[in-house]
C-alpha cells in the first residue's frame, strides 16, 4: 500500500495524556511526501491534538517521530518551524497590528538582531506569495483589517514562504466562501505537486474526497483506519468514524413530558446563528449536536443571556421574557453549564464550598450575611448527592479533577434549582466512569420535571440521553430527529457542512 | 485553536491528604506582614530609644491613617481585579473643592457635603471610563491622577486655603487615649473587613476577581459591583481629604502628593494579589501599621529620608514577589 | 486591638531591655533644623552654620529634611523631633498654615521652635521666634535700586518670581511696586511684568523665554528666588544679550559664579545664610539658659554679628542689608 | 515605510494638523509665538522629553510602562555630575559614556526583575522609582552639583553649534529619534518589539524570544533616560538629587499617549512619538507667552492623556468594525 522507505515523517506509538485521562493512544502514521493526507474524526477523537503534536504545541507522553528517518524531538513551534513543519491553526494566530508581509516573515528572520531588514525584497516575496495564492490582499496593510477568510490566506502563505515540508491545515476551510475554498484546494493541489506533504483536517467529507490522497479516522483517540480515499465511500468514513458499539447508557427513562417549558423563536445573532426557532417541554431532555463552531454555543450564551440575540424571542413557561445578562436568566429558572470550564465555569483558587454556592447568593446569606452553616450544609449535601470526590470543603476547586470540578460546577446550578437547565459539552473532559454517573444524573433532573437542552459533539451521549436531537450546521438549525428515528448516521449527515447551505459562517 | 483538548485540567489530587491546618495559617501573606511588623517594632526599637513609645506610635499613625483608610477599600478594588492609583489626587481635589466652597461662604455642613460629592463623583467618573469604555483601570487612573491634581491646583492655585477652625484637629481628639483618625480606620477595617469577609457583596469581590467571566455566568453583576467599588473608593478618598484637611488647618494642591505609592503598598504588603482575587481587609491592615512602623522607626532614628525612599521601593518589590510565590506555592 | 495588645506587651519587653542597656549620660541641648527638602543647595549653608554654633556651644545638632517639599512633608519629622525630645526646633517652613497644629504640641512640651530663613506669615502666634537673613522690607528697595543701577534708571524692567503664593517672594514684589510708584528716582523705569517660574528651572526658563518674547524692549529682570535667577541668567547667556538684558535679583554664589565670570550677570545680591544658623543657635542657647528674654526690643550679643536686636513680631534679623556680590567679591564667598 | 500603510499616517497627519491649528491660534492672539525665536524655545523644550518618550514608546508598544525613568534621569545625571565634581581631571566626554551606560543597568534591573519573576511593569518601576531616587540621594549625601563644576563644554552643547547655532541637543535628539525609527522599522528585534505587543501569546508560537525582548526595551528605556540625565545635566547646567527627573515620566507617558502609541501595545510609531513630543512642546511654550498660569499645566496634561486614550479606544473599535463588516461581506 505504502512504501515506508520514503515516507516524510513517521510517528510510531504517540499516545498523549491530559490530567491522567488518555486523548491519544499508539498511533501510528506514515506521511509520504508529495500526499494530501486527511485526518477524519468526531470532535475528542484525537485528531487535532495528533496535529499538534506533530507541530511541537505539544509533547508526546510516550512514542516518537521520526523525519526521512531520522529521529526528532518537535520540541516548540519554533523547533517544528525549523525542521519544516507548519501547523496552520483553525483561528489564524497574528499580529495585527503589523502588515501582512512582516506576519509572513516574523520569527523566521535569521538575520542579526541589529541588521537591517530587507523590506523591499520581503514585501516583493510577500506580494508574489499572493500573487501565487491568486488572492488579492495588499501584503503592506496590517493585518487587523483582514477578514479570517484573508488571514487564513496568509497563514497558508506564511507555512509557503518558510518552505515547510509538511504542512498541516486544521480545518481550513471552515471560515471560507466556496471560491476560497477552490483556490485552497488549487494551491494545496500544487503544493502537493512540488512534493511537500499537506495533512487536512476536515469535518466536509465531500472535500476531503475532492482533495485528498489518503484519509486516516481517528476515534476516541485511537487510528482506526488510513486508507486511499478512493476505497472509502463516505458513508463508510462515517461508520469508521463512530464505529464504537452503542453503550448502554440508556438511562433516559420515560419520564412525564410536560408543558413547553423553553421556546426560541426566530433567534438571530448576525454572524453567530440565524433563525434559531426551537422548543423544550417540562421533562424533557432535547438534544442539540452539531460541529465545533455550529453556533451551538452561542445560542445557549444568547439563550441565558451572556452574548444576547439581536433579534427573535425568547418564551420561558409560556411568558416572553426579556433576558440581557445570567442575572435575568437565572431569575426565570433558568441554568447553564458552560462548555469551558476553566475559562467560565470555576474558581480555581477558591474553595469548593464557596465554587458551590457561588450561584446562590440569597440562600446562603439571607440577611447580606454569609450563613457559614447554610453554606458548608448546601455544598455537603451536594457533595453527598453527586457523590463528588474531595478532601476537605475548603479545597480550592483547581485541586479536584477535572470530572469532579463539572459535578461541583453542575451542584452550583442544581442549587438555584432551576426548571431549565442547558448543559454545554458537561462531559468533555472526563472519565469515563465519571460520564456514566453524569448521564444517571442528567436523566433523574429530566424525570423530576426539568427541561434539559443538552449540546454535545458525542453523538452516542445524544443518543442516549435524548428525547428529541437537533442539529445545526453553520448557525442553522439543520434536522430535528425524534429519539425514535435518531442514528449516528443522521445526525452526522445533518451535521456535516453542505456548500448548499454556505455563506453563513464566512 | 480548538478546545477539545484542554491542557489546563488539574491533575487527580482529590484524593491527596489535605494540607495540614498550621501550614494553611502560616503560609499566607498576612502571617508574613504580621512577622514582618513583630520584626519592624524590634528594629524600631533597636534603632532608636524614643521609638518604643505607644503614644508616639499611635499619633504618627495618625499622619498616614488617612492613606490607610482610603487603603482599605483600594484593598477590595484590586481584590475586584482593578486598580485605582488616582485615589490621593482625589483626596487632593475633594480636599480643596471643600475648602473652596466654605470660602465662598457655604455652612460648613454644606461645604463638606460638596467636598463629599466631588470625591463621588471622581470615583464615579473614573469607573465610567474603566468599565463603560472598557480602559484599563492603571492607565486611565494613571491619566486621572494628573488631571484631578491639576485641578486641584487649579482650583487652589500655589495658596493654602484655611479652613474654618471648628472644623480643625480630628488628630487632637482622642478616644480613650486613642486618636480619632485611628478609631476610625480601625472601625472602617472591622466594618468592610465583615463586608468583605461575611456578605454576599464581599464573596461576590472575590468571585470576580478570581474569574469574572465565570462570575458573570453565576449571575454576579460584575459591572454595578465595580461601579460600586469604585463609587466607595472616591468616596472614601474624599473623606479621607476632609480628615486631612482637619488635621492640617489649610488644604493645598499638594495634600496627599505621592500618596498612592502608599496606598498601593499597603495592599500589596497585606498580601493582596496584584492580579485580583486575593487579598484580605486583616493584611491591609496589619501592612498599615507596618509602614507606619518602618517610616517611623527610620525617621526617629533620624534616617535620610533617602534610606526611606528606597527601603518602600525595594519593599513594594519584594512584596509582590513574596505574595506572589506564596500564591503559586499555595494554588494547588 | 488584637495588634494593640501585642503592642503593649512588646513594649513591655523590649523597654525593659532597652532600660537596661542604655545609659543616659547627662544630656546635652540638642537642636535640630528641618530643611524644605533634602538637596537644597541653599541649606548646605544655613546648616553650615548651625553646625559650627553648636560645636562652640556644646549642644546636639541634628540636620533633616523630607524629600520632597510639599506643605505636610515636614509633619513626621517635625514629630519624631518632638519624641526624640530635642529642646530647639529650627525649621524653614514649607506651608504658612499647615504646621500650625505640630507647633503648637511641641511648644506645650516646651520645644522652643523657630522659624528659620521663612516664617509662617500671619500665623507668627504658633511659632517663637523667626530668624529672618535680613529686613525684608527693605528687600524690594534695594532690589529696585540694583535693576536701577544696571540699567540706567531707565526701560522696561519685569521680575521672575517663585510661586504665585510664595509669601516672602510677594512681600518683596510689593515692596518693589511702592518703591518704583513713589520714588521719582525711579520715575523712568516701567514694571511691564511679574512672572512666576514655580522654582522649577524647566518653568522659570519658559517663562523668561516667554519675557523677552513679549517685551523685545525689556531692559532688566529681577528675579528674587535663587532657582529663578540662575534659570533667568542661563537664557541670557544662551541668547547672548547680556549687553542689553540684565538679569539680577537674589541668587547663591555658588550657583551664581559662572555667569558672574562669563559677564552674563554683573551683580546680584544675598545674605549670608550661614549667619542664620549662627544667629538661631545663639539666640535658642541663650533663651535656654535665661540669658536671653525673648521679646520685642530685647537685646543680646553673638559673636562676630555683634549686637542683635528682637524687631516687632519677635522676629530677628542676622544683617541690615542685603551684600551686593560682583566680579569683584564673588570669590570671598564660599556658599 | 514601504511595511507600513497608510492606515498608521493618518493618525500623524491629525497630529500635525492639531499643532499647526494650535500654532495658528495662538499666534493670532501672540504673533510673536509664530517666530523663529519660538521654534528655538520650543526646540529647546523638548530634547529631553523626546529621548526618554523614544524609550518609553518602545516600553509601551511591548505592553508594559516604566514609570522610573525620571528616577534614572536623576541618578545618572547625579552619576556623571559627581564625576564631573570629584574627577574634573577625567575627560569630561565619558559622562556620556557613564550616564548612559549605567541608565542601561538600571533598565536592565527592571527588566530583570520583570521577566524573571513575571510582576508587572507598573508595580515594578513604581518601586524602583523610589528606590533610584533613593540611591541617588544616598549617593550624592543629598548635595547639589553646581554649575560650576559642570564643564563648560557640555553646557555649550545646549546652547550653540557650528551648524546654524542650532544647539547640539537638539539634533541629538532628532538623532535619537531617526535611530529609534530605524531600531523600530528596520530591525528584526525591533519589529519584535512590535510583535510582542500585537499578541503576547503568539509571540512565542512565532519563535520570538519575549524575555530578550522585554529585557531589550527596558534597557533601551534606561539607557535613553541615562542620555537624558547627561544632557539634563548640559541643558540646565546643575543636578539636583531631589528635583532632576521629578515628574519626568508623567511629561514623557502624555506625550508617547498623545503621539498615538497604543497602550495596549504593537502600535505607535517615532514620528507620532516625535510630534506628540513637539504638541506639548508647543502648549508649555505657548501658555506662559499666553500669560496662563503655570498650574494649569497638569490638568491639561491629565485631560490630554485621557482623550488620547479614548481617541486610541476609538480607533481600535473602527478597526475591529472593519474586521467584523468584510467578514460578513
Amino acid at each position: 500500500m505504502t512504501n515506508p522507505e520514503t515516507a516524510l515523517l513517521s510517528a510510531r506509538g504517540i499516545s498523549k495524556q491530559f490530567a491522567g485521562i488518555e486523548v491519544l493512544s499508539d498511533v501510528d502514521l506514515d506521511l509520504m511526501p508529495g500526499e494530501i493526507h486527511a485526518l477524519v474524526g468526531e470532535n475528542g477523537a484525537g485528531k487535532s491534538t495528533f496535529a499538534k503534536i506533530l507541530a511541537g504545541v505539544y509533547r508526546p507522553t510516550r512514542g516518537s517521530l521520526s523525519l526521512n528517518d531520522q529521529h526528532v524531538d518537535i520540541t516548540s513551534p519554533i523547533v517544528a518551524q525549523k525542521l519544516g513543519v507548519t501547523l496552520i491553526h483553525q483561528e489564524p494566530i497574528s499580529f495585527p497590528d503589523l502588515s501582512v508581509a512582516e506576519n509572513l516573515v516574523l520569527g523566521r528572520l535569521n538575520s542579526a538582531p541589529l541588521a537591517r531588514i530587507p523590506w523591499q525584497k520581503i514585501t516583493r516575496d510577500a506580494q508574489a506569495l499572493m500573487a501565487l495564492l491568486g488572492v488579492s490582499i495588499d501584503v503592506t496593510k496590517p493585518m487587523r483589517g483582514l477578514s479570517i477568510a484573508d488571514q487564513q490566506m496568509v497563514e497558508i502563505a506564511r507555512s509557503l514562504a518558510s518552505n515547510s515540508r509538511l504542512i498541516i491545515m486544521d480545518e481550513p476551510t471552515a471560515p471560507l466562501t466556496p471560491k476560497e475554498v477552490a483556490t485552497l484546494f488549487v494551491i494545496a493541489r500544487r503544493l502537493r505537486d512540488e512534493g511537500r506533504t499537506i495533512i487536512f483536517i476536515s469535518h466536509r467529507l465531500e472535500e476531503v474526497r475532492a482533495l485528498c490522497d489518503r484519509v486516516t479516522v481517528f476515534r476516541d483517540g485511537h487510528k482506526v483506519a488510513t486508507e486511499r480515499t478512493a476505497n472509502l465511500s463516505d458513508s463508510d468514513i462515517i461508520r469508521l468514524m463512530i464505529g464504537r458499539p452503542l453503550k448502554e447508557y440508556m438511562h433516559k427513562q420515560g419520564s412525564i413530558i410536560g408543558e413547553v417549558a423553553l421556546k426560541l423563536t426566530n433567534l438571530t445573532l448576525p454572524g453567530k446563528f440565524h433563525d434559531i426557532s426551537l422548543a423544550v417541554k417540562k421533562g424533557e431532555i432535547v438534544g442539540l449536536g452539531g460541529l465545533v463552531g455550529a453556533g451551538r454555543t452561542d445560542v445557549a450564551q444568547a439563550i441565558f443571556g451572556i452574548a444576547p440575540a439581536a433579534s427573535g424571542a425568547i418564551e420561558v413557561n409560556g411568558k416572553l421574557v426579556k433576558i440581557n445578562s445570567p442575572t435575568d436568566a437565572i431569575a426565570h429558572g433558568l441554568a447553564f453549564v458552560p462548555e469551558d470550564r476553566a475559562q467560565s465555569g470555576i474558581f480555581r483558587t477558591l474553595a469548593v464550598e464557596q465554587n458551590i454556592t457561588a450561584a446562590i447568593a440569597k440562600r446562603i446569606a439571607p440577611a447580606m450575611f454569609i450563613s457559614r452553616f447554610l453554606e458548608r450544609r448546601f455544598a455537603q449535601d451536594s457533595v453527598a448527592k453527586l457523590r463528588i470526590r474531595l478532601a476537605s470543603l475548603r479545597q480550592p476547586i483547581g485541586e479536584l479533577s477535572g470530572g469532579n470540578q463539572q459535578k461541583a460546577i453542575l451542584a452550583r446550578w442544581l442549587l438555584t434549582d432551576p426548571s431549565i437547565l442547558i448543559l454545554d459539552e458537561p462531559t468533555r473532559g472526563i472519565d469515563i466512569g465519571v460520564k456514566a454517573e453524569f448521564y444517571d444524573m442528567i436523566g433523574e433532573l429530566a424525570a423530576g420535571g426539568r427541561a434539559i437542552l443538552l449540546i454535545s459533539s458525542e453523538l452516542p451521549e445524544l443518543l442516549a440521553l435524548c428525547d428529541r436531537v437537533l442539529v445545526m450546521s453553520e448557525g442553522r438549525l439543520t434536522a430535528d430527529i425524534p429519539r425514535r428515528e435518531a442514528t449516528q448516521e443522521l445526525i452526522m449527515q445533518a451535521a456535516v457542512p453542505r456548500s448548499t447551505h454556505q455563506g453563513v459562517a464566512a | 485553536m480548538s478546545n477539545v483538548e484542554n491542557p489546563a485540567l488539574a491533575p487527580s489530587r482529590e484524593v491527596a491528604a489535605p494540607r495540614p491546618a498550621w501550614r494553611i495559617f502560616l503560609i499566607r501573606p498576612e502571617t508574613m506582614t504580621l512577622a514582618l511588623l513583630i520584626l519592624g517594632v524590634f528594629a524600631g526599637s533597636q534603632l532608636s530609644e524614643f521609638f518604643l513609645d505607644i503614644n508616639y506610635i499611635l499619633k504618627s499613625f495618625t499622619l498616614y491613617a488617612e492613606f490607610a483608610i482610603v487603603a482599605l477599600v483600594l484593598t477590595m478594588v484590586i481584590i475586584a481585579g482593578e486598580i485605582d492609583l488616582s485615589a490621593a489626587s482625589n483626596m487632593a481635589l475633594s480636599a480643596c473643592v471643600f475648602a473652596y466652597a466654605q470660602q465662598t461662604g457655604a455652612p460648613l455642613p454644606i461645604s463638606i457635603a460638596i467636598g463629599l460629592s466631588a470625591g463621588l463623583f471622581m470615583g464615579l467618573f473614573n469607573a465610567f471610563i474603566i468599565i463603560g469604555l472598557k480602559l484599563p483601570s492603571i492607565i486611565v487612573t494613571i491619566g486621572t491622577l494628573t488631571l484631578y491634581r491639576g485641578l486641584a491646583q487649579i482650583i487652589a492655585g500655589d495658596k493654602s486655603i484655611r479652613v474654618p477652625e471648628s472644623f480643625i484637629g480630628i488628630n487632637n481628639v482622642f478616644i480613650g487615649g486613642i486618636p480619632a483618625p485611628v478609631i476610625i480606620f480601625i472601625i472602617l477595617s472591622i466594618v468592610l473587613g465583615l463586608v468583605l469577609g461575611t456578605t454576599i457583596f464581599g464573596r461576590q469581590i472575590y468571585l470576580i476577581g478570581t474569574n469574572e467571566v465565570a462570575a458573570r455566568h453565576a449571575g454576579v453583576r460584575s459591572k454595578s459591583i465595580k461601579i460600586i467599588l469604585f463609587a466607595t473608593l472616591g468616596l472614601t478618598s474624599a473623606f479621607a481629604g476632609l480628615l486631612t484637611a482637619s488635621r492640617l488647618g489649610s488644604v493645598r494642591y499638594d495634600l496627599g502628593l505621592g500618596g498612592e505609592l502608599q496606598m498601593v503598598l499597603m495592599a500589596m504588603l497585606g498580601g493582596t494579589y496584584i492580579f485580583g482575587g486575593r487579598g484580605t481587609i486583616l493584611g491591609t491592615f496589619l501592612a498599615a501599621w507596618l509602614l507606619v512602623i518602618v517610616t517611623t522607626g527610620m525617621i526617629v532614628a533620624n534616617w535620610l529620608p533617602a534610606y526611606q525612599l528606597c527601603v518602600l521601593g525595594v519593599l513594594l518589590i519584594i512584596s509582590i514577589i513574596a505574595t506572589n510565590f506564596i500564591y503559586s506555592r499555595t494554588e494547588r | 486591638m488584637l495588634k494593640r495588645n501585642l503592642l503593649k506587651s512588646l513594649i513591655g519587653v523590649v523597654s525593659v531591655v532597652a532600660l537596661t542597656t542604655v545609659a543616659f549620660a547627662a544630656d546635652p541641648v540638642k537642636i535640630v533644623y528641618i530643611g524644605k527638602n533634602t538637596g537644597n543647595p541653599y541649606f548646605d549653608s544655613i546648616t553650615g552654620g548651625f553646625k559650627d554654633a553648636c560645636k562652640s556651644l556644646g549642644c546636639d545638632f541634628e540636620f533633616v529634611a523630607p524629600a520632597t517639599a510639599e506643605a505636610t512633608s515636614q509633619i513626621p519629622f517635625i514629630e519624631a523631633q518632638v519624641q526624640r525630645g530635642v529642646k530647639v526646633i529650627g525649621i524653614a517652613p514649607n506651608s504658612p498654615d499647615a504646621l500650625n497644629q505640630v507647633f503648637d504640641a511641641a511648644r506645650a512640651k516646651g520645644i522652643l521652635v523657630l522659624t528659620v530663613n521663612g516664617d509662617i506669615t500671619k500665623n507668627e502666634s504658633h511659632r517663637d521666634a523667626t530668624i529672618l537673613p535680613t529686613n525684608f522690607d527693605i528687600v524690594g528697595h534695594d532690589q529696585v535700586e540694583m535693576v536701577g543701577s544696571l540699567i540706567g534708571y531707565e526701560g522696561e524692567i519685569a521680575i521672575l518670581s517663585a510661586t504665585t503664593e510664595a509669601p516672602d517672594q510677594n512681600k518683596w514684589i510689593v515692596g518693589m511696586k511702592e518703591t518704583l510708584a513713589k520714588d521719582p528716582k525711579y520715575a523712568k523705569m516701567k514694571l511691564v511684568a511679574t512672572v512666576y517660574g514655580d522654582d522649577q528651572p524647566e518653568k522659570s526658563t519658559t517663562e523668561m523665554e516667554a519675557l523677552l518674547s513679549n517685551f523685545p524692549n525689556l531692559k532688566g529682570v529681577i528675579a528674587p528666588t535663587t532657582v529663578g535667577i540662575a534659570a533667568a541668567a542661563q537664557v541670557v547667556q544662551g541668547r547672548k544679550i547680556a549687553d542689553k538684558v540684565h538679569v539680577t535679583g537674589l541668587g547663591l554664589p555658588s550657583e551664581m559664579r559662572p555667569f558672574i565670570k562669563d559677564g552674563t550677570v554683573k551683580a546680584f545680591q544675598l545674605w549670608s545664610p550661614y549667619n542664620e544658623g549662627w544667629l538661631a543657635v545663639h539666640f535658642a542657647k541663650g533663651v535656654l539658659d535665661g540669658k536671653v528674654k525673648n521679646e520685642v526690643g530685647g537685646k543680646f550679643d553673638v559673636p562676630n554679628l555683634g549686637t542683635i536686636t528682637i524687631n516687632p513680631g519677635n522676629s530677628i534679623n542676622t544683617q541690615s542689608a542685603l551684600t551686593t556680590f560682583d566680579a569683584k567679591n564673588i570669590d570671598e564667598y564660599k556658599f | 515605510m514601504k511595511s507600513l500603510g497608510t492606515t498608521f499616517l493618518r493618525r500623524e497627519a491629525g497630529i500635525v494638523v492639531m499643532i499647526v491649528l494650535f500654532c495658528l491660534v495662538v499666534g493670532a492672539v501672540k504673533p510673536q509665538f509664530l517666530t523663529l525665536n519660538s521654534l528655538r524655545i520650543i526646540f529647546l523644550l523638548v530634547p529631553l522629553i523626546m529621548i526618554g518618550a523614544m524609550g518609553q514608546m518602545l516600553v509601551i508598544v511591548a505592553r508594559h510602562v516604566d514609570l522610573s525613568i525620571g528616577s534614572i534621569l536623576g541618578l545618572t545625571a547625579m552619576a556623571s555630575g559627581m564625576m564631573f565634581r570629584f574627577h574634573p581631571e577625567i575627560w569630561w566626554q565619558l559622562g556620556f559614556a557613564l550616564s548612559i551606560g549605567s541608565g542601561a543597568l538600571l533598565g536592565l534591573f527592571n527588566g530583570l526583575l520583570i521577566t524573571l519573576f513575571r510582576l508587572p511593569a507598573i508595580i515594578v518601576t513604581l518601586g524602583t522609582l523610589n528606590l533610584y531616587r533613593g540611591i541617588t540621594f544616598i549617593m550624592s549625601d543629598a548635595k547639589q552639583i553646581d554649575r560650576q563644576y559642570v564643564p563648560t563644554a557640555l553646557k555649550e552643547m545646549s546652547q550653540d553649534s557650528p551648524i546654524f547655532g542650532i544647539p547640539w541637543i537638539i539634533f541629538m535628539s532628532f538623532g535619537i529619534a531617526t535611530l529609534t525609527y530605524w531600531f523600530s522599522m528596520h530591525t528584526r528585534i525591533g519589529r519584535e518589539v512590535f510583535a510582542l505587543g500585537s499578541n503576547p501569546t503568539a509571540a512565542p508560537l512565532r519563535g520570538i524570544n519575549v524575555s530578550k525582548v522585554t529585557l531589550t526595551v527596558f534597557t533601551i528605556s534606561g539607557a535613553l533616560s541615562g542620555l537624558a540625565g547627561i544632557m539634563y545635566a548640559s541643558r540646565w547646567g546643575f543636578v539636583n538629587p531631589s528635583n532632576t527627573g521629578n515628574g519626568f515620566e508623567f511629561q514623557v507617558i502624555a506625550a508617547v499617549v498623545i503621539g498615538g502609541v497604543s497602550i495596549n501595545g504593537g502600535l505607535g510609531t517615532a514620528l507620532g512619538t516625535v510630534l506628540g513630543v513637539l504638541l506639548l512642546g508647543c502648549v508649555a511654550a505657548a501658555l506662559p507667552l499666553l500669560g496662563i498660569p503655570g498650574t494649569t499645566q497638569n490638568a491639561i496634561y491629565g485631560a490630554v492623556i485621557l482623550v488620547a486614550l479614548l481617541i486610541d479606544r476609538l480607533v481600535r473599535k473602527q478597526g475591529q468594525r472593519q474586521n467584523v463588516a468584510r467578514a460578513a461581506a
